[in-house]
């Protein structure tokens, strides 16, 4: 489904990710993890098409889309929920959510519906502009965001980030959800002990390159996951 | 006479700039005098001369710069500039540091001359629409008066308060005093307070753009009485513009082809006519003038000229020889007012003498 | 040696309006430090300038009499100003301080007493490229000092973030207030130093023109320091005489086109210090991964011998 | 009281054309970011657009009407695509693009020049509606009565576009944060190209508009209603077009008003002064902005 | 050092802040304790990060009092009260861009510059002296948030948690009395927060009290002596940590009602 080949970015001359490789099959629900700076995010970006890479190849289905520009990624399927969530500010919270038909992807009502169903306070701050959510609110509202697209592949990028354990819950139930539903995912995740507990396949990265890689049992046996990410 | 040779003249132009419409009329004036010169040996025998341009833009930073570089540039000898008296102003005192002559064109602010470096062909404006005010106070003896006043010039200002002066003394009643200011462009306003006091004859006094504007604002309102204004109305891109809008309104001035006749009016006409397929208005025979005055102090001298020689020749100067205006007295370097002519732009765009309608 | 005296005198002019450029630029610059976008400057200047004007001209005092006063007028300006001025918000700011400029003109025009009016005023005296020069040398050690104080670190923050810098203790009205005095007190000193090398100055000289020279040179320079704005005003200053060399018919639109290449290649201007910082941040990863790889490969020897 | 009443009606109108060219300038400013120095231009090239399609083709006025917008509208759109453009992303800020569109007024403002010959010119006066209104009580010209339909049609349109429908949200979304809005698949290329359309023709309409009524085309037509059309914006409050528009007006008949009962060479200043007291007293301007970003 | 716990460093009194129509903060009272590490919990949008806001003078208050050390703070400006020796980190972190990572920490470091801003323009030999000393404090803050070796980069350049220590730095620049941290470990992995943990206990025991709000459960049971949740707004629970996270109405509104709080 998704295959990144050799995946090198950088910022200007600061090598951020040097030759990741990584498949995601289809309907499986792999996880990434790493420590701070180690370049999770910027590979999340890059297979986006939010980060353009300098080297290396993202196919899609079989299609190359690191060459596409952010929206036709979009289009083409594959949505990410960035770090830092990067809401639009001063549209409201169902504004937001709505500029998703502009991906030509469904986001028909019944998506709206299902993401207030997941996020009730997302119903209740509807008229709000997105720019005076609290952080975890924000958050939601991105994950919302991803989900209206009604991706085939699914990014997330520290999704429980600022949010409180009961949401950090339902997120997850929902993530498992969708991928028992066959949607493919691809996740970032501070919280390893949760992420290994519900994914199919594992990676960390360290210093732009992958280190590990295997099943969640295969890495909740390794010594230096153990150590850094399970306590 | 002088040595046979080359010798060059320095111009501050305004090519560009809002003014630009009347600054390019003085540079092509100037163009046509230069090459009278060579071609008739008026500068003397086997003397060329040559212009050199530096375009200010309308800016008197910009003025000062190119000044300064005429001045410190050994090849040149003279200099010609300005038609905003605010840059002439400012560059008038490098030419005289520089101890280089200058004769300015276009700028009428009075006592700007400097013996003996500056010098100016342009006669201070005021006696030609006083006497054209007497004309009309006499003939359409008017009753009611509005004046458009310019708001941020002061010359075309005193010159309508002079006009006024004349019209009141003939008994007229002074019913409206409208100030515009010379960046407006919308002149509803003004022209609906001016025929709104009932006018039965309205002089309007501002630069160019806003005097056009008042009057075609005054016309399509409805206003057609009579209207008298200033030699702004002259260039014929003005009647191009306007049409038959203008017609019919007097205005004072010293050139104008259609009725100036003598002879180096006649000349300079054709040549000009030739040159660029359009009749010269009355800034392209000012800068004629300053070229030509500058030529004939050059040809007064002998030997090798210098700067400081020209310009005692030419403070000296009391007749300018060949001038479009049919004789154009020079009073320490100040050129005074020529013959006056008062004329009008016809329906069929010529200019003829005014006639009382 | 003539020639070379020659070359001189004629750029003498280009130099010294780069000079009083450069002073216009730096005292916007004041300002665009904290954030504020304004075009006090203007005003400060004619202030200056005027002041100047009459210190010469009416009362016969010397120019390095004149210098100070006039900054000191510009800076009581400011100071006015910014009482007003402080409680806005930007771009609520941007537009009054145009307000300003179209206020002073008018002022300015209606105060002939004081400035002669429509027709201006003459100054007798002409500043010399040197004395020029030394001006503004000595504001731009005050800007070299200002940039390393305390209050260079406060400004950038204010500029970056107010709120942020607010609750680290920088209060802003008193960083904005010292920046406004300062752009006051160097745009009172643009405004004598144009009207000493003008020698003539109306209320034509401190209108828009200047306004759009001063932004244009300062953020073509560079905004984020303060060596920017001396090198772009001299940058613009100097492109019309050279655009007029080269392309004498097209030189306004040759000029509005390297304004255009340069923005384009250098959006944050000629002098950028953030693009010093990420050059030199590449650098110290990369020195910082050489470093690692070396401890590696020792690690791997000393592995070795332990193996041994 | 016919004078009064004269002169409302062309304080209205006066506004209307600030109000027209300030809709673009604002919705340029809100959406995008850019305080658009060059949107002057737009104007002074449609009216030089129009004035040439009259003058050498002779087609009728609503053509060159149309001409001038549609040339106001694609300079906009080759004047975003090189000098905005490249920007954006860049962390330039406004004042990178404040400065190349500085650049652009030099450019197309010295072009409009040389295509004009620094002239001012008019349309014919049999070229255009220049007949006037009888309204009974007074007259009125049928320039004056069309600019200030169209205003009133282009804010209602344009207000509308920008809160209530879908595109308005790109807009505002691009202009936000365009890689935001594209997460959600908006195209921003598109939605920036025709924001810029939007603005360059609104502001060609003022042009052509303007031109006509006041029998000045020229390259500088621009610049009068620059200054004009900004203190609109910003009294209106930049995000709200119902604000520029009352905005504009208000700045039209107040100097119309003080022209005729103060004095012309204080009008400016007085108009400043009040604009000043208006800032200082209500500092977020008529409509106020919302705020959307958190302390 | 002498035991000050149990006195008050700080307090908010029936605070109520509104915005509009909603009503972020709803009569909230709270105090902090001298030399403790607090705890401030409660669902998304329950108004922690409202409250730090209110406290640094950010928001004004729509109605109650806050009092540090039993001044009145809630009508001064935030420069003043950050005078005061309050001091904060940000959720959505807020570094000074095109600053590197040791100006930002000397800019937080302002307060305790120790010159006024004149001497240091002139440079006197002092303000110099002075800014050498708050050079040392800078790097030596940076050292204990483990970025030392990163000072001279752009801050702009570093990842999302390297960021947040540098903000943490940046607070301590001031040496406050008081510091709140806006969820220090949002983006951090298990070691990593456990580091901050450690980080902000050396603070405590160097005599400083802190407030801080997280979502991660087992940092607050680990670190915090005391703790208040929120919900609405409104206070749903205060106590230790645990009492906290065992009281049924803290279960529903925060926890969900399936998960019991010392899972994973
Ligand atoms: N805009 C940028 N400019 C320069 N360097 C950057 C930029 N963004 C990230 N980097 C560098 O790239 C590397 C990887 O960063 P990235 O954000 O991908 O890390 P991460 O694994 O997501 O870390 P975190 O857990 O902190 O979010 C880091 O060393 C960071 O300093
Ligand atoms: N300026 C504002 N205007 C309107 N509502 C606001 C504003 N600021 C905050 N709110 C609302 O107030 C509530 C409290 O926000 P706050 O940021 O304090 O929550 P929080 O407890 O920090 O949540 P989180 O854990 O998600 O960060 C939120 O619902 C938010 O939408
Ligand atoms: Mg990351
Ligand atoms: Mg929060």
């Amino acid at each position: 489904m998704l295959t990144v080949t050799n995946l090198t970015a950088s910022y200007g001359a600061i090598r951020a990710v040097q030759g990741i490789s990584l498949t995601v099959d289809v309907g499986s629900l792999s996880v990434v993890l790493g420590s701070n700076g180690a370049g999770k995010s910027t590979t999340l970006r890059s297979i986006a098409g939010l980060h353009r890479p300098i080297g290396g190849s993202v196919m899609l289905d079989g299609h190359n889309i690191s060459k596409l520009s952010l929206h036709n990624v979009v289009r083409a399927g594959l949505a990410l929920v960035p770090e830092g969530r990067m809401v639009v500010a001063p549209l409201t919270v169902e504004e937001n959510l709505l500029l998703s038909r502009f991906s030509g992807r469904k986001g028909d009502g019944d998506t709206l519906a299902r993401v207030f169903d997941l996020f009730p306070r997302l119903k209740e701050r509807r008229t709000q502009p997105s720019g005076l959510l609290s952080g975890g609110e924000q958050q939601m509202l991105a994950i919302g965001r991803a989900l209206m697209t009604e991706p085939r592949v699914l990014l997330l990028d520290e999704p429980s980030m600022g949010l409180a354990p009961s949401v950090v819950d339902l997120v997850f139930e929902a993530i498992v959800a969708l991928n028992k539903q066959g949607q493919t995912i691809l996740v970032v995740e501070q919280n390893a002990a949760l992420a290994l507990s519900v994914c199919d396949y594992g990676y960390v990265i360290k210093r732009g390159e992958i280190v590990v890689k295997g099943s969640p049992e295969e890495l909740r046996e390794n010594p230096e996951v153990l150590e850094a990410y399970l306590g | 006479e002088p040595d046979a040779g080359e010798y060059r003249i320095g111009m501050v132009s305004d090519d560009s700039g809002p003014i630009a419409s009347a600054g390019q009329s003085y540079h092509q004036g100037a163009d046509i005098a230069i090459a009278e010169i060579n071609s008739k040996g008026l500068a003397g025998e086997g003397v060329t001369l040559v212009l050199d341009v530096k375009d200010s833009g309308s800016d008197a930073a910009r003025a000062v710069q190119a000044m300064t570089q005429f001045g410190s540039d050994r090849k040149i000898l003279a200099t010609t500039c300005c038609i905003l008296s605010s840059i002439a102003a400012a560059v008038s005192p490098i030419a005289a540091s520089n101890e280089v002559p200058l004769v300015i064109y276009g700028a009428t602010r009075s006592s700007l001359p400097q013996e003996p470096f500056v010098t100016s062909v342009v006669a201070l404006p005021g006696p030609q629409e006083v006497q054209m005010s007497e004309r009309i106070a006499s003939e359409l003896r008017p009753k009611k008066v509005a004046y458009f006043l310019s708001g941020d010039n002061d010359i075309f200002k005193t010159r309508a308060l002079a006009m006024q002066e004349v019209i009141e003394k003939s008994g007229a009643e002074t019913v409206a005093e409208i100030t515009t200011l010379s960046a407006d462009t919308d002149f509803t306003g003004p022209a609906t307070q001016g025929i709104a006091t009932n006018p039965d004859l309205i002089v309007v006094m501002t630069t160019q753009q806003p005097t056009v504007g008042i009057i075609t604002a005054l016309r399509q309102r409805g206003y057609e009485g009579m209207i008298v204004t200033s030699e702004v109305l002259s260039p014929p891109a003005v009647f191009k513009k306007s049409g038959d809008t203008i017609a019919g309104i007097p205005f004072a001035l010293s050139f104008q082809p259609g009725v100036s006749d003598s002879e180096a009016a006649v000349s300079f006409i054709e040549a000009y006519k030739a040159e660029y397929d359009a009749l010269p208005d009355v800034y392209a025979a000012q800068g004629y003038m300053a070229i030509q005055f500058i030529a004939q102090g050059i040809k007064s001298l002998d030997g090798k000229p210098t700067r400081q020689d020209l310009a005692n020749a030419m403070w000296n100067t009391t007749e300018i020889n060949v001038n479009p205006y049919g004789g154009q007295a020079m009073e320490s370097g100040q050129a005074r007012t020529p013959s006056t002519l008062i004329v009008n732009w016809t329906k069929d765009g010529e200019v003829k003498f005014w006639e009382k309608p | 040696m003539e020639a070379l005296l020659d070359f001189w005198s004629a750029y003498s002019a280009a130099i010294a309006f780069g000079l009083v450029n450069s002073l216009f630029a730096l005292s916007m610059y004041s300002v665009l430090s904290a954030g504020i976008l304004s075009f006090t400057t203007v005003v400060f200047a004619a202030i200056g300038g005027f002041a100047a004007a009459q210190v010469i001209g009416t009362f016969g005092l010397p120019l390095w009499v004149a210098f100070p006063l006039a900054g000191i007028a510009g800076g009581i300006g400011s100071a006015i100003i910014a009482a007003i001025f402080l409680k806005l918000e930007t771009h609520w700011m941007a537009l009054a301080s145009l307000a300003m400029v179209l206020i002073t003109r008018v002022t300015v025009l209606n105060t002939p007493s004081l400035t002669g009016g429509v027709m201006g005023m003459m100054v007798p005296v002409r500043a010399s490229v040197l004395e020029l020069t030394i001006l503004v040398a000595i504001v731009a050690l005050v800007f070299y000092r200002l940039h390393n104080s305390w209050y260079g670190l406060a400004i950038r923050a204010v500029r970056e973030d107010a709120a942020a810098a607010s609750t680290m203790g920088v209060s802003l009205r008193h960083i904005q207030l010292i920046a406004f005095l300062i752009s006051g007190v160097v745009g009172g000193l643009a405004g004598a130093a144009m009207a000493t090398t003008l020698q003539y100055i109306s209320a034509d000289t401190f209108y828009l023109g200047v306004a759009f020279t001063m932004i244009a040179g300062t953020v073509l320079g560079g905004s984020f320091h303060w060596f920017g704005p001396i090198v772009g005003a001299f940058v613009f200053t100097a492109l019309p005489s050279v655009t007029q060399a080269v392309l004498p018919e097209l030189q306004d639109i040759a000029k509005g086109v390297v304004l255009l290449v340069i923005m384009i290649y250098l959006p944050r201007g000629l002098i950028d210090p953030r693009a010093r910082g990420l050059r030199k941040a590449a650098r110290q990863r990369q020195d910082a991964a050489v470093r690692e790889q070396d401890n590696a490969s020792k690690l791997v020897k000393n592995a070795g011998q332990a193996h041994d | 009281m016919i004078l009064f009443l004269e002169q409302l009606v062309n304080g209205i109108s006066l506004g209307s054309l600030y109000a027209l060219f300030g809709i673009g300038f604002g919705l340029v400013f809100a959406t995008l970011g850019i305080l658009n120095a060059a949107h002057g231009v737009y104007a002074s090239w449609a009216a030089i657009l129009g004035y040439f399609s009259v003058e050498y083709f002779g087609v009728p006025f609503p053509v060159a009407v149309a001409i001038g917008v549609l040339g106001g509208g694609l300079i906009a759109i080759v004047v975003d695509q090189i000098g905005f453009q490249p920007l954006r992303g860049r962390k330039s800020g406004m004042l990178g693009a404040l400065i190349t569109s500085i650049a652009f007024l030099i450019i197309l403002d010295s072009l409009a020049g040389m295509a004009t010959n620094h002239q001012s010119w008019a349309f014919p006066s049999d070229s255009f509606p220049s007949g006037m209104v009888d309204f009974g009580a007074i007259q009125v010209p049928q320039m004056q009565i069309i600019i200030i339909l169209s205003t009133l049609i282009c804010g209602g349109g344009i207000y509308l576009l920008i809160q209530k429908t879908r595109i308005g949200a790109a807009m505002r979304a691009v202009g936000w944060n365009a890689e935001a809005a594209a997460l959600s698949g908006v195209n921003p290329r598109i939605i920036i190209l025709l924001t810029a359309f939007l603005a360059g023709a609104t502001s060609g309409l003022a042009g052509v508009l303007g031109g006509a009524a006041t029998s000045n085309v020229s390259y500088m037509l621009g610049e009068g209603l620059l200054l004009k059309g900004f203190a609109a914006v910003v009294v209106g409050g930049f995000d709200d077009v119902r604000g520029t528009v009352i905005a504009g007006i208000l700045l039209g008949i107040s100097e119309v008003f003080v022209a005729q009962y103060l004095s012309t060479t204080y009008r400016d200043g007085f108009t400043y002064i009040l604009l000043l007291t208006f800032l200082v007293a209500r500092p977020r301007g008529l409509f106020g902005s919302r705020d959307f970003v958190r302390a | 050092m002498t035991d000050t716990s149990g006195q008050t460093i700080h307090e908010l009194k029936n605070v109520v802040k509104k915005f509009g129509g909603v009503t972020a903060v709803n009569n909230l009272s709270m105090s902090i304790a001298k030399g403790t590490v607090h705890g401030l919990i409660g669902p998304n949008g329950a108004g922690k990060t409202t409250v730090i806001n209110l406290i640094t003078g950010l928001f004004d208050v729509s109605g109650g009092t806050i009092l540090f050390n039993g001044t009145r703070t809630d009508t001064l400006e935030p420069h003043q009260i950050a005078g005061l020796g309050i001091s904060r980190t940000y959720q959505n972190v807020r570094l000074f861009s095109g600053m590197s990572v040791l100006e930002q920490v000397l800019t937080g470091c302002y307060l305790g510059r120790g010159t006024n801003l004149f001497a240091s323009f002139l440079g006197t030999s002092d303000a110099r002296r002075k800014w050498k000393t708050s050079r040392q404090t800078a790097m030596h803050l940076l050292e204990r948030v483990g970025m030392a070796d990163r000072a001279d980069e752009l801050a702009e350049t570093l990842s999302y948690g390297e960021q947040r220590r540098i903000e943490i730095a940046r607070a301590l620049g001031s040496d406050p009395k008081l510091l709140l941290l806006d969820e220090p470990t949002a983006g951090m992995n298990h070691s990593e927060a456990s580091d901050i943990g450690k980080l902000v206990h050396e603070l405590r025991d160097s005599g400083l009290t802190i407030l801080m709000v997280e979502h991660n459960i087992s940092l607050v049971t680990e670190f915090c002596e005391s703790c208040t949740v929120i919900n609405f707004g409104q206070l749903l629970a205060e106590g230790t940590p645990r009492a906290c996270i065992d009281n049924p109405d803290v279960q529903i509104a925060y926890f969900g009602k399936k998960r019991d709080a010392h899972g994973h």
